[in-house]
C-alpha cells in the first residue's frame, strides 16, 4: 500500500483553479453550518438534558421572525453558489475560437484520439501547453463520459451526435483520463493518459507521427467515394444545397425554424436528412445511415469545415503551417526529433499511422 | 419470518392484542390489519437489507485492492447494481412507510385501519412478487445496468437479466403506488373527530408529501421501464440511437421519478425525527406549520429539478442552469425543517434515549449530506465530482447517515408499542454509537476520494486511492457489526424484553393512547381529539390519559 | 362512535359540501354532450384535410381538449363533485405539463450557445 | 355474504358498509377519492409515451406526418366513434344504478362491453394490416422514400400507445364484465352503487385517451398532398 497518497487532486488546467476556489467557498459555508448545528444540537442535549422525571419545558411555539431568517438566509447562500457555478459552467461550455481541434471517437471499452493532421491515438492524448484544446466526441456504442480529474472537466460521450468539451493545460505532466460513465464490463479499464507537453515537444512529437492525410483530405476521398457531389455541387445541376461555407452558417429550415450548422447538424442531415429538411429543398437525400462509420462522417465534417472561405485566423483552425516544421534542435536541450521517437513509438504500439 | 413475529407472549396480556387475535400462518398472510401487514413489510424489508448490505460488503471487499483481484468485473457490475437496487426499491423506499406508516398512520388520526385494507395486503403481495422477480435475476445471473438501467447500455448492450430486474421493479411500482393511494385517501377521509390537518402529527404530514410523490411519480419510472422494455424485445427505439432514439431522454424520464424518488426516501425519515425530538424534548416542535408546509414544498419543488443528474449529459446549458437554481430552491424546506428541530430541542427537557441519539444522528448526518447536495447543485463543481465517489458519499450521506439512522430511531421509538416489549436500553446506545462511528469511517473518506476523482462504478482503480479506500471498508465492517446488533437485540427482547406500558415516553399522539400492543380495532372507542399536536402537559396528567 | 361534528361521524376532511347529496345527471345531457362529441369527431377529421399550416396540430389538440374536457365535466360528473376531486384532476394534468415543458425545453434549447461567459468569478 | 333479496333495501346497504368506516358516505367518499387519485397515476403513466412522442415529433414533424398517411383513417374515426357511444352506455349504465333500474343498466352493460369489444376488433384488423405491410418496427420495417427512421419510430409510438390502449380496454372489459355478474345478482341498489360509478370514471378515462391518440396518431398528415 502506498503510505504517500494525495488528498487533493492536481490542478493543471485553467478551469481547475475556478473550480477549486468555488469548492473552498462551498467547503467553508458546509463546514460553518455543519459545525453550528452540530455543536447546537449537543450543547442543547447536555444544557437542557432531563433532570427530573417531571419536567416540564415552557411551550414555545416558534418564531416566525426566525423563521424568516432561517430561510432568507440560506437562499441568498445558494443564490450566490448558484451564480458563481453557473458562470464557470458557461466558461467550461464556451470553447475559445482559437482551440486546437481534437476528435474523440469512445467505444467499449477503449478512447480513440485524432488530430487535426491525422494523426491517430490510442488511450492517450498528447496536446501541448498552454493551448486552448476543443474535443469533438462521440460514441459508438454506448454511452461514455470523458473526465481527466487534473483539468475538473468531464463531458458525456453519446452515441448519435457530438458532444464537446475543452481545456487548456497550464502544467505539462501525465494525468489519468477516465471513462466515468458506466459502460459494461471494462469501464473501470477505460482508462488513459493525457500527456501535457511543451509546445515544442508537441511539434515534435507530431511530425514524428506523420499526419500525412489530413482529416479533411480523408473527408474529400468519402465525398467523391459516396457521390455526395453528384447532389452538392456548386452548379446549376445541383439538387442538393451547396456545402460551401456552410459550417457555422444559419440555416433555415422547411419548418420555418432556423438553426446553426455544427457538427452534430452536418451529422444528422448525413445520417438522418430529412429530420431537419432544409427550406427550398426536397426531401430526396437518402440516408446513410450504417454505410458511413462514425470516424468516416468526423472526416466528411473536417472537409465540409474546410470548405470554408479561406481564413488563416479561425478557419480551420488548423496549426499554421510554419509551426509544423521539425524544430531545430537547440543547444541544452534534448535532441527529440522524429529519428528517436519512432522507434519508441513503434516498439509500444499505442498510435496508429492514418492509412 | 412471519411466523417467529408471534410470539407466545409469557403473560396473557388484560386485553387481547393484535399479535394475539390469531395465530398460525393464515392469520398473518391474510390479515387485513394495517399492523400484521406492517409487520410482513418488517420481514421481508429487514431480509433485503441485509442482502443489500451483504452486496455492499463484497463490493467494499473488492476494493480493498486496486486491482480488482477478489471478483471479476462483470461480477463487481453486478454486485453494485443489485445493491443499489435492492437498497433502493426493495429497502429504502418501501422502509418508513410500509411499516411505520402502515402501523402509525390509522393510528395516528385515529382510525380503525386504512382506508383499502385488502388493497394494503394486496401491496404486500405485489411487493413480494416484484422482489422475487429481482431475486429470480439475482440468482440467475444479475444485472449489469447500474441501478439507473442508462440507455443504450441497458436496452443492447448488456447481456444480463435486465428484463426481470426491470419487471420486478416496474410490478413493485405498483404497490408504491397502491400505498401512497391508499395513505393519501385515508389521510383525506378517515380522521377521527377533531383531527383537523393542522392537528395531524408531522409524522402524517411528511407521509402525505411522500404519497404524493409516490402517486406523482412512480408512474413514470413504470413506464420508462415498459419503454426499456419494449426496446429490448421488439427493437422499437425509443432511446438506441441507432434507431433514431435520443438516449438522453431516457435520462429525463429516470430522473423525473428518481430525483424526487430520493425524497421519497427522506421525507418519512424526517416525519419520524420530528416525532422522536418533541416527545424526547417533552416539548412541542418549533415551527409546527412550518415543518408541516416544508414537507410538502419539498415534494412539489422535488419535482423540478431532476435534471440535475444531467449536467455532464449532453442536456441544454440552459435546463442546466434551470435545474441547478430549483436545485438550490428546494434545500431551503430541508435547512427549515434542520433549524427547526434545533430550535425544538431549545429550553427543552432532553432524555438521551437511544431513539434520541438516532435522530440527533439524522440532524447531523442529514446536515453534511444535504450540504454537499449543494456541491452537487453548483453546476461548476459537479461537472468535476459527477460519477465520482464524491456524489456516492453524499447519498449514502443523506440515505444510510440519514434516512437509516430515522428508520432505526423509528423503530426503537415505536418498539414498544408494536411488540409490547421494551428493547435493551444500553444495548441499543452502544449499537448506535456504533454505527455512527462506521459509517462515518466509511463515508467520510469518499468526499476525498471523489474530489480527487476516482470514479464510481470501478471495480479497479488507481494504487494512489487505495488508502482511503482502506479506511472506508474498515467502516463498513464495524457499519455492518453495527446493523447486526439491533437484529440480534431486538429479536430477543421480543421474548424476553421487559413489558411496555402504554406510553413508555409520556409521548402526545394518538398511537399512545392505547394499549402496547394495541388491539386489532385499535382503540377501544373512537378518540375525539380536541388538544394540538405536540400539546405536552405534566407528567401526572399524561399518565391518567393513558 | 358517535359523532355530532364531522360530516362522516369519522371525521375526514373539515370543510365540506354537504356531502353525497349524489347528483343524478339526467339522460337528456348525457345525450346532448354525446351528440356533441359526434360531431366533434366528425370536425377534427374533416379539418385535417385542410392545410392550415401549423395550425392543423393546434385545431386538432383543442378540439380533444374540448371532447376530454366534456367527458370529465358530464360522464365523469365532475361538475356536480366536490373541489377536491378537480384539484385532484388539475393537480395529475399540472404534473403531465411539468414534464412535458421542462423536457421539451432542455430539447429547444440545446443548440444555443452559452452567452455571457466573458466575465471571470 | 347475505342475500341481498332477503333484506330491505337500506339493510342491504348497511351489509355494505366495511368494518373500518363509519358511514356509507365515508366509504364512497374515499372509493371516489381513490379512483380519481389512480386516475392521476394513469395520466402520468400515459404521459410517459406522450412526451416521448413529443420529443420525436417535434424532432422530426414532416417524417411523423408521412407516416401518419400510412393509418387508416376510416377505421380510426370509427373507432372513436366505438368508444364514445360505450361512454354513453356506461354513463347511462351509472345512471340506471343510481336510480335502482336494474334491467336497463344490465343492457347498459352489456353493450359497453359489446363496444369494447367492437373496438379491439378493429384495432385488431389495424394491426394486422400494419403488418402485412411491413410497419411493425424493426429489422422487418419497410418504408419508402427517406422518411423511414422517423417513420419507424412512429410506428414504435403508434404500437405502443395503442397497445397500452387497447391493455387498459381490455382490463376494462373485465371491469364491465365482473359488474355484469354483480348486477345480475342484485347486488347494487341507489344506496349502494359506488363500484358501478367508479369503474365509469376509469373507463370514461381510457375513452379519454383514446380522443388524444386519435388526432395525435391518424390525423398529422391529412392536409399534406
Ligand atoms: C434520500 C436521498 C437524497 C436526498 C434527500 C438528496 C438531497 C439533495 N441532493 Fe442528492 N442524490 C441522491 C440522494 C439524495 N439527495 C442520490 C441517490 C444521488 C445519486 C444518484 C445516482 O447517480 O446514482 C444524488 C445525486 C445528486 C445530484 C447529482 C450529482 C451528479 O450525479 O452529478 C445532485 C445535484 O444537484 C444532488 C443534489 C441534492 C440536493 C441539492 C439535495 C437537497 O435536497 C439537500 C437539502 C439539505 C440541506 C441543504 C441540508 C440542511 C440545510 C442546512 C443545514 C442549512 C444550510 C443551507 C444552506 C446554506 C442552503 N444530489
Ligand atoms: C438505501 C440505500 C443504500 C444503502 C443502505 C447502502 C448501504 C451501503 N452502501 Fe451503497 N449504494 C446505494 C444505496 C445504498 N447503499 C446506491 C443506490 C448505490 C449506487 C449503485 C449504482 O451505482 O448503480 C450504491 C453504491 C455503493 C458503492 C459504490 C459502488 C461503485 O460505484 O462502484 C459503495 C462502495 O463503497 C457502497 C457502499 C455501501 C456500504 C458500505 C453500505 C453500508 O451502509 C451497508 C451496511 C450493511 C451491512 C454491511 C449489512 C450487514 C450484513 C452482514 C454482516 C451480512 C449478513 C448477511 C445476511 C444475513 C444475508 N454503495
Ligand atoms: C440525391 C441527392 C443527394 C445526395 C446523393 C446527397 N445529398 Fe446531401 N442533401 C440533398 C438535398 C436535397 C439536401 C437539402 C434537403 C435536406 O436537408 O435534406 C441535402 C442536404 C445536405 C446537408 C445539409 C446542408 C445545408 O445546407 O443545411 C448536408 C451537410 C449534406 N446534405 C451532406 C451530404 C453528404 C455528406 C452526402 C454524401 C455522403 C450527401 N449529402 C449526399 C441531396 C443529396
Ligand atoms: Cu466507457 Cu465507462
Ligand atoms: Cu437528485
Amino acid at each position: 500500500m502506498r503510505t504517500d497518497f494525495p488528498l487533493f487532486p492536481d490542478s493543471a488546467s485553467t478551469i481547475a483553479p475556478q473550480v477549486d476556489h468555488l469548492y473552498f467557498y462551498l467547503l467553508a459555508v458546509s463546514a460553518f453550518f455543519s459545525v453550528l448545528i452540530a455543536l447546537l444540537v449537543i450543547v442543547f442535549a447536555i444544557k437542557f438534558r432531563r433532570r427530573s422525571e417531571n419536567d416540564l419545558p415552557p411551550t414555545i411555539h416558534g418564531s416566525l421572525l426566525l423563521e424568516a431568517a432561517w430561510s432568507a438566509i440560506p437562499l441568498g447562500i445558494a443564490l450566490s453558489f448558484f451564480v458563481w457555478g453557473a458562470k464557470i459552467y458557461f466558461t467550461m461550455n464556451r470553447p475559445p475560437d482559437d482551440s486546437l481541434q481534437v476528435y474523440v471517437v469512445a467505444k467499449q471499452w477503449m478512447w480513440k484520439l485524432q488530430h487535426a493532421d491525422g494523426t491517430r491515438e490510442i488511450n492517450e492524448l498528447h496536446v501541448p501547453l498552454g493551448r486552448p484544446i476543443e474535443l469533438k466526441m462521440t460514441s459508438e456504442d454506448v454511452i461514455h463520459s470523458f473526465f481527466v480529474p487534473a483539468f475538473r472537466i468531464k463531458k458525456d460521450v453519446v452515441p448519435g451526435r457530438y458532444s464537446t468539451a475543452w481545456f487548456q493545460a497550464t502544467k505539462a505532466g501525465r494525468y489519468h483520463l477516465f471513462c466515468s460513465q458506466y459502460c459494461g464490463t471494462n469501464h473501470a479499464k477505460m482508462i488513459g493518459w493525457v500527456d501535457v507537453m511543451a509546445p515544442i515537444d508537441y511539434q515534435n512529437w507530431l511530425a514524428a507521427g506523420g499526419g500525412s492525410g489530413s482529416l479533411a483530405a480523408a473527408g474529400a476521398a468519402l465525398f467523391q467515394q459516396h457521390a455526395c457531389n453528384s447532389c452538392h455541387r456548386p452548379d446549376s445541376q445541383a439538387r442538393g444545397p451547396n456545402l460551401e461555407g456552410l459550417f457555422g452558417r444559419t440555416i433555415t429550415l422547411s419548418s420555418g425554424r432556423t438553426i446553426v450548422a455544427d457538427e452534430s447538424y452536418i451529422r444528422e442531415s448525413i445520417l438522418n436528412p430529412t429530420a431537419k429538411l432544409v427550406e427550398g429543398f426536397q426531401p430526396i437525400m437518402p440516408t446513410y445511415q450504417g454505410l458511413i462509420t462514425e470516424e468516416g462522417v468526423l472526416e466528411i465534417i473536417a472537409y465540409i469545415r474546410s470548405l470554408q472561405h479561406p481564413n488563416p485566423a479561425s478557419g480551420t483552425r488548423m496549426l499554421p503551417p510554419t509551426n509544423r516544421m521539425p524544430a531545430p534542435n537547440r543547444p541544452g536541450q534534448e535532441p527529440r526529433g522524429p529519428e528517436e521517437r519512432k522507434p519508441v513509438n513503434e516498439g509500444e504500439g499505442e498510435r496508429e499511422r492514418n492509412p | 419470518m412471519s411466523a417467529e413475529l408471534t410470539p407466545p407472549l409469557p403473560e396473557t396480556p388484560p386485553r387481547t392484542s393484535y399479535l394475539t387475535a390469531g395465530y398460525g400462518v393464515k392469520s398473518w398472510l391474510l390479515t387485513r390489519d394495517h399492523k400484521r401487514i406492517a409487520l410482513l413489510y418488517l420481514a421481508s424489508i429487514t431480509f433485503f437489507f441485509f442482502l443489500g448490505g451483504l452486496f455492499a460488503l463484497l463490493i467494499r471487499l473488492e476494493l480493498l485492492t486496486p486491482e480488482g483481484d477478489l471478483v471479476q468485473p462483470e461480477t463487481y457490475n453486478k454486485l453494485f447494481t443489485m445493491h443499489g437496487i435492492v437498497m433502493v426499491f426493495f429497502f429504502l423506499i418501501p422502509s418508513i412507510p410500509t411499516v411505520l406508516g402502515n402501523f402509525f398512520i390509522p393510528m395516528m388520526i385515529g382510525a380503525k385501519d386504512l382506508a383499502f385494507p385488502r388493497l394494503n395486503l394486496l401491496s404486500w403481495y405485489i411487493y413480494m412478487v416484484g422482489g422475487l422477480f429481482t431475486l429470480w435475476a439475482v440468482v440467475h445471473g444479475g444485472v449489469d445496468t447500474g441501478w439507473t438501467f442508462y440507455a443504450p447500455y441497458s436496452t443492447v448492450s448488456s447481456s444480463t437479466h435486465v428484463l426481470a430486474a426491470a419487471i420486478g421493479i416496474f410490478i413493485t411500482g405498483f404497490s408504491s403506488i397502491l400505498t401512497g393511494l391508499n395513505f393519501i385517501v385515508t389521510i383525506h377521509t378517515m380522521r377521527a373527530p377533531g383531527m383537523t390537518w393542522f392537528r395531524l402529527p408531522l409524522f402524517v404530514w411528511s407521509h402525505y408529501a411522500t404519497s404524493l410523490i409516490f402517486v406523482l411519480g412512480t408512474p413514470v419510472i413504470a413506464v420508462t421501464l415498459l419503454l426499456v422494455a419494449l426496446e429490448r424485445i421488439f427493437h422499437l427505439g425509443f432511446f438506441d440511437p441507432a434507431l433514431g432514439g435520443d438516449p438522453v431522454l431516457f435520462q429525463h424520464l429516470f430522473w423525473f421519478y428518481s430525483h424526487p424518488a430520493v425524497y421519497i426516501m427522506v421525507l418519512p425519515a424526517m416525519g419520524v425525527v420530528s416525532e422522536i425530538v418533541p416527545t424526547f424534548s417533552r416539548k412541542s416542535v418549533f415551527g409546527y406549520r412550518f415543518v408541516a408546509y416544508a414537507s410538502v414544498a419539498i415534494a412539489v419543488l422535488g419535482f423540478l429539478v431532476w435534471g440535475h443528474h444531467m449536467f455532464v449529459s449532453g442536456q441544454s446549458v440552459y435546463a442546466g442552469l434551470f435545474f441547478s437554481l430549483l436545485s438550490f430552491f428546494v434545500a431551503i424546506p430541508s435547512a427549515v425543517k434542520v433549524f427547526n428541530w434545533t430550535a425544538t430541542m431549545y429550553k427543552a427537557s432532553i432524555s438521551w434515549r437511544t431513539p434520541m441519539l438516532y435522530a440527533m444522528g439524522f440532524v447531523g448526518l442529514f446536515t453534511i449530506g444535504g450540504l454537499t447536495g449543494l456541491f452537487l447543485a453548483s453546476l461548476g463543481v459537479d461537472v468535476h465530482v459527477h460519477d465520482t465517489y464524491f456524489i456516492i458519499a453524499h447519498f449514502h450521506y443523506i440515505m444510510v447517515g440519514g434516512a437509516i439512522m430515522g428508520y432505526l430511531g423509528g423503530i426503537h421509538y415505536w418498539w414498544p408499542k408494536i411488540s409490547g416489549k421494551m428493547y435493551p436500553e444500553g444495548l441499543a446506545k452502544f449499537a448506535a454509537f456504533v454505527v455512527f462511528v462506521g459509517f462515518n469511517l466509511t463515508f467520510f473518506p469518499q468526499f476525498i476520494l471523489g474530489y480527487l476523482g476516482m470514479p464510481r462504478r470501478y471495480h479497479s482503480y488507481p494504487p494512489e486511492f487505495q488508502v482511503l479506500n482502506v479506511m472506508s471498508t474498515a467502516g463498513a465492517s464495524i457499519l455492518g457489526f453495527g446493523y447486526l446488533l439491533p437484529l440480534a437485540y431486538l429479536f430477543w427482547s421480543m421474548r424476553y424484553g421487559k413489558d411496555a406500558s402504554s406510553n413508555p415516553w409520556g409521548a402526545t399522539g394518538l398511537e399512545w393512547r392505547t394499549t402496547s400492543p394495541p388491539p386489532t380495532e385499535n382503540f377501544p372507542v373512537t378518540p375525539v381529539v380536541d388538544w394540538e399536536p405536540y400539546e405536552y402537559r405534566p407528567k401526572t396528567e399524561v399518565a391518567a390519559v393513558g | 362512535m358517535s359523532d355530532p361534528g364531522g360530516p362522516h361521524a369519522g371525521g375526514g376532511d373539515a370543510v365540506r359540501v354537504p356531502v353525497m347529496s349524489e347528483h343524478i345527471v339526467s339522460p337528456k345531457i348525457y345525450l346532448a354532450v354525446f351528440a356533441i362529441l359526434l360531431v366533434m369527431t366528425g370536425t377534427t377529421t374533416a379539418v385535417s384535410f385542410l392545410d392550415m399550416g401549423p395550425w392543423n396540430t393546434v385545431v386538432a389538440l383543442a378540439i380533444a381538449v374540448f371532447k376530454a374536457t366534456l367527458v370529465v365535466l358530464f360522464f365523469m360528473h365532475i361538475k356536480y363533485s366536490r373541489p377536491l376531486m378537480r384539484i385532484v384532476i388539475v393537480g395529475g394534468l399540472f404534473w403531465l405539463a411539468i414534464m412535458l415543458l421542462i423536457t421539451l425545453s432542455d430539447f429547444m434549447t440545446r443548440g444555443w450557445l452559452p452567452v455571457f461567459q466573458r466575465f471571470e468569478p | 355474504m347475505a342475500e341481498p333479496r332477503s333484506l330491505s333495501r337500506e339493510e342491504y346497504a348497511a351489509s355494505r358498509l366495511q368494518h373500518h368506516f363509519v358511514s356509507l358516505e365515508q366509504q364512497r367518499d374515499a372509493s371516489t377519492l381513490a379512483m380519481w387519485v389512480f386516475l392521476v397515476t394513469e395520466i402520468l403513466f400515459f404521459g410517459g409515451f406522450f412526451l416521448t412522442y413529443t420529443i420525436y415529433r417535434w424532432q422530426d414533424p414532416i417524417g411523423f406526418a408521412h407516416a401518419s398517411q400510412h393509418m387508416d383513417i376510416v377505421l380510426g374515426t370509427i373507432n372513436t366513434a366505438v368508444l364514445i357511444i360505450s361512454s354513453l352506455t356506461m354513463a347511462m349504465a351509472v345512471h340506471s344504478a343510481a336510480t335502482g333500474k336494474r334491467k336497463p343498466l344490465l343492457a347498459y352493460l352489456s353493450a359497453t362491453i359489446l363496444l369494447g369489444f367492437a373496438f379491439l376488433g378493429i384495432k385488431a384488423v389495424e394491426y394486422t394490416d400494419h403488418i402485412r405491410h411491413h410497419l411493425f418496427p424493426g429489422p422487418g420495417f419497410r418504408f419508402p422514400g427517406p422518411d423511414k427512421p422517423a417513420a419507424e419510430m412512429f410506428f414504435s409510438l403508434y404500437f405502443g400507445m395503442t397497445g397500452l390502449h387497447a391493455l387498459h380496454m381490455i382490463v376494462g372489459i373485465g371491469i364491465v364484465g365482473t359488474l355484469l355478474v354483480m348486477a345480475y345478482r342484485g347486488r347494487f341498489t341507489p344506496e349502494y352503487h359506488n363500484p358501478v360509478e367508479v369503474s365509469g370514471l376509469y373507463w370514461h378515462f381510457v375513452d379519454i385517451v383514446w380522443i388524444f391518440l386519435f388526432p395525435l396518431l391518424y390525423l398529422i398528415g391529412r392536409h399534406l398532398k
